[in-house]
């Protein structure tokens, strides 16, 4: 299944473009995606202590399944914290 | 009035889509770039945001609001883009009947828009960068259910 | 900037004499008349001040802040005369570095002012009218040793 | 000696001025005052349950001492509390 994959800030930047699309196995969860994901761009490794998933627009936890047509996307991490 | 905006923000509009025949007060937020963060020198910053996950969110948190206090209406709009030192990247307005209501949803909305809203900000110093994100390794959003496991 | 107007008040220019460089928040808060008071239908209110006594009292209340938090810049302008439904009757806006100082400070502005400065309402209403002042009846300016023994 | 007293709101409206200048005798206090004023507006003693006073700008105590040339002001009560 195709599964949409937004991409902001920093994994936006290591990944080179805001949307990817991934081709994933029928009931794959969020975990396995960024696997794949970060397969093709290992700099995401960086990222992944702190990174947040959403599925349609939703925050979502890594053990989600996922669904064809789902649109995920990377929520990085904060680096400094809210500081204003 | 929940939006982003590339352009320049002004409390203004905000403050008469709020004002309501049963308003007592207005309290409103602006949050300004200023020129030190942590210590180093800001040149601009870059903001960034998921639009159609971001309004929803903050649509949340007036949701939040109104289970809480008892407000009349509530304004917020980000900015994205670059920014120059002293220029506003989030303006907030909250009325009520009462003061105290209004300026506790407001102090509320804006600890909740950086804790969930997905609006990120590079901050460009003159040694450097870094993004800024939703609160999430504070537990903000949900706590550590929703972190990926590496 | 302390003022006391009889013009319509708006937070723009409150808002641009607070911010400064090292501003990362501004709190603004706005009073508005409102329709309904205590369960009556207000037709208008006129205000009054002691200017002299209160524009330094504005100016204690800044000072008290500055006591309190990390601020940057203080502003409150009230106004007097005669106020339609809607209109504004006092602006505050207080800058700081970071915004929990300027939310705080700027509720506490609103209530100091309402304690202490000498400006005065008359509610007039479709029944009737009433004057309503500092709240010395809180306790709020100084405490019993103020009051007139009668 | 004489002072100047600011009359405000509900004192303004029963006194029917703005400002009153009383005679006093020396050393007179604040109670002192507001007794002659008050024999002169009898309807003050509605106020005087929660009313202030100011000397030169500042909110002063009822014992307080007055001098020549002091601008005392009445300071009426709250009838309804903060509101807003």
């Amino acid at each position: 299944m195709k599964v949409r994959v937004r991409c902001f800030a920093a994994a936006r930047e290591i990944v080179g473009s805001g949307e990817l699309v991934v081709d994933l196995p029928e009931g794959s969860t969020l975990t396995q995606l960024f696997d794949q994901v970060q397969g093709q761009f290992p700099r995401l490794q960086g990222l992944a202590g702190s990174l947040l998933f959403s599925v349609n627009r939703e925050y979502a936890p890594s053990d989600k399944r996922l669904s064809a047509d789902d649109e995920v996307a990377l929520i990085p991490p904060v680096s400094g914290g809210a500081d204003v | 009035m929940f939006d982003i905006t590339d352009r320049s923000l002004s409390l203004e509009p905000l403050v008469s889509a709020v004002t309501r025949s049963s308003s007592g007060a207005v309290a409103s937020f602006l949050g300004v770039v200023r020129e030190q963060t942590r210590g180093r020198q800001v040149l601009y910053l870059e903001y960034e945001a998921y639009r159609e996950m971001a309004i929803p969110k903050m649509r949340e948190i007036a949701d939040e609001i109104r289970r809480k206090w008892k407000v009349d209406e509530i304004a917020m709009v980000h900015r994205i883009g670059h920014l120059e030192i002293g220029e506003a990247s989030v303006a907030i307005a909250v009325s009520a009947p009462h003061r105290h209501q209004a300026l506790a949803a407001c102090a509320y909305a804006i600890d909740r828009l950086k804790e969930t809203v997905p609006i990120w900000k590079k901050e460009v110093w003159t040694d450097g960068e870094e993004w800024v994100g939703p609160a999430a390794c504070d537990g903000g959003v949900a706590g550590s259910e929703f972190r990926v496991s590496s």
